[in-house]
């Protein structure tokens, strides 16, 4: 079976149109990157200045004036164009940016994200979590379903909140969920699981769409 | 604008005083101006700047040698140096959202009271801030930061100040030049007044107070 | 991003519609496109421009040929036919000091809610706005501007949108671009994508919805 | 006898500093690009978006693309900068402008200057004068002592101010006048003319500076 990482990001690459502007966060989000579908073209904007940002480059040829916002060395394609931090957050906070695909640590059931801290036990900061969740176009969150067994998905976040805006879509290795000014649809399910096992491992309670599809 | 040798950077910079830094994980920090403040063990500084970087990195040198006693950063998260310190209470930490943070940065330089933003709407970062509606939608009344020094990188200047910067080594330095009292940057090569174009400038010279050649670290 | 043809853009442009213009002084305005709007004879155009330039030049042609109904703009002094219809009430001109409609223009495109402003207080300027008080200083509360049209001249464009200006110009152009729904760009030259350095790239060209090419007028 | 703006002109030029930013606004202010004394380098800034403007080009030289604020074509001197309306008038508004010198309608004893309007009979618009006057560091009006035998410094501006900001100093053909909170100081004066001559073509009291000097 494919890594469960491996299917949100290949299912996440599926949401993706011709011509996006395209922000991936750290961990499953840069994932996402693998799987474009054939025949469009999207374009990456890194929130440290840059579009069109490559692979990692070939041994020795890294430089250190060219990174991505995780501070990894990048390359830049043909193309790409460079720009300062306030550039940067226009793009993000003007509401240019297509698509931010985000990891998260709570959903609610108002779709409402909490993914940036854990009071009293880790305080990486916000960074520009706040403003991509608030300014893009379309938010998609791409996180695991649970977490040492306890649910993501809760009926109220406990943790504090990443913006009052609600969330596009949330996609986990079980379930692709559309929250609506209504609460939680369930739009489509891993086909190796039934509804009641993702209900049960979910502590919102989940609309289902009744054209309810398998993920592919 | 006055050029100056290394060494001479870190006299005009007193302890206990504020200090925007640039780069963003490292990538576009004025490495050798931060290793002459941590060699002549400068303390007390008030720390504007992306994040704090890694421990052996930009910022994050200045933060394992306890140069700086609050910051007002982004992000912390890749030193755990700032959270021990911060935890600890040796450090005093004022996190921003990135986006915000430029923005009040660069109301800071061009003479803004203040800014409406909607990020951090109903977050904890909305705590203590005026909230103003128009036509029916939230923002933060956000202010501007200004600092005494703005410590930036750029590629090369020209002999009146005129900076290019590097790639994604831009950053936050040319907002952090307009917002500081004294501008001092640390340049891999100064060229001469005229080799550039005026289109491809993107700071101009007259923001700039000091100029001091680093060469390149890494 | 689509390629149109000069004559295409206009099919894009509706009646009444507000527009965003580029340049200052007739200096860096589309000049093709602005032709094409005369001979189209589309009318009750609102635009927002820093000026209308001279009555044969830049967006001065537009009010001579009656193609606006209203406009926000800095400076009108230079167009005996603005002040004619303006005074004649054919055309509403809504005025504002130049740097804040700079910043209007761009808080519509970085998406402030406002920002606050010296500029005007105690004023004819201030009447009818909100007066912010920080730290003992007044301040304009001045609301974004936004158009359903940019139309922006750049020196060139590669095949992605990406956008190098030349020299005065660039002036309001670069801010046009991001706050208006629909982005047409006027260039002089489309070059390979690869063939532009990435910091010489004024505007990515992710920002952009059309460009046509449009040679050189004078 | 010099012409009366040359000689205001000339003295606003005594006022620049060696590596001061200057701005001229239209009419008697360029001409003081003129008289920068000799042995300092000033550069000027234009709000449309340069410094480093040069002088105009050679015949056959012009080029549409590089004009100053009043759409004339003009040079770049080497070491010339180009930046977008909103960072020439971040300049400006910042507080990184050393020196705005601009003609003047009317400036009251308060210091306070009227300069873009007349109402009813000439419009043009602010353009950038408020930003400037309100901005800079250091604001120096050039004008006429009086117009059409009608003082142009009164008690208070009967025309539309341009910003609630006292100016720094004003320059006629007859006086240098300080504003100051309490009022208007007479600096300098003419050599051909008397205190007793300058008060009577001006609305305005003014206070007579104790080492009250010549205009040289």
């Amino acid at each position: 079976m494919i890594d469960p990482k491996e299917r949100i990001a290949r299912r996440i690459g599926r949401e993706l149109s011709d011509g996006d502007l395209v922000n991936l966060g750290i961990g499953i989000p840069t994932l996402v990157s693998n799987y474009i579908p054939a025949g469009i073209r999207v374009f990456f904007q890194s929130e440290n200045g840059i579009i069109g940002m490559g692979p990692l480059p070939e041994k020795g040829m890294e430089n250190g004036d060219l990174t991505n916002a995780g501070g990894q060395c990048v390359t830049a394609l043909p193309g790409s164009a460079i720009f300062d931090s306030a550039m940067s957050f226009s793009i993000i906070r003007g509401g240019h940016l297509d698509v931010t695909v985000l990891g998260g640590l709570q959903v609610d059931e108002n779709g409402i994200l909490a993914n940036w801290m854990v009071p009293g036990r880790m305080v990486p900061g916000m960074g520009g979590a706040m403003d991509l969740v608030t300014g893009a176009k379309r938010v998609i969150v791409a996180m695991t379903h649970t977490s040492k067994g306890n649910p993501k998905i809760v009926k109220k976040c406990s943790l504090p909140i990443t913006s009052n805006r609600r969330v596009d879509l949330i996609v986990t290795e079980l379930a692709v969920i559309e929250p609506f000014p209504g609460g939680l649809m369930l739009k489509e399910k891993a086909s190796d699981a039934t509804v009641e096992e993702i209900q049960s491992l979910t502590e919102a309670r989940l609309f289902v769409a009744e054209d309810l599809k398998d993920m592919v | 604008m006055r050029i100056v040798g290394m060494k001479e950077t870190i006299s005009l910079i007193k302890k206990d005083s504020s200090v925007m830094i640039g780069g963003f994980l490292g990538c576009g920090s004025p490495d050798c101006i931060i290793n002459e403040i941590v060699e002549n063990e400068i303390s007390g500084l008030t720390l504007v700047a992306n994040d704090t970087a890694f421990p052996e990195m930009g910022v994050g040198k200045l933060i394992v040698n306890k140069c700086a006693s609050k910051i007002v950063v982004s992000h912390i998260g890749t030193n755990p140096e700032t959270q021990r310190q911060m935890i600890e209470g040796e450090l005093e930490v004022e996190l921003v959202p990135q986006g915000t943070l430029a923005e009040r940065i660069r109301a800071g330089g061009v003479g803004l009271g203040g800014i409406l933003t909607p990020t951090g709407v109903g977050t904890v970062v909305q705590d203590g801030k005026k909230v103003v509606t128009i036509d029916g939608k939230d923002y933060l009344m956000e202010l501007p930061l200004r600092a005494d020094f703005a410590l930036v990188k750029a590629k090369k200047a020209d002999y009146f100040g005129n900076l290019v910067f590097s790639l994604t080594a831009r950053n936050f330095n040319p907002l952090m030049v307009l917002a500081c009292d004294t501008v001092i940057v640390e340049v891999e090569e100064i060229v001469p007044v005229g080799s550039l174009s005026p289109d491809e400038i993107h700071i101009p010279g007259v923001f700039v107070h000091y100029i001091a050649v680093g060469g390149r670290l890494q």
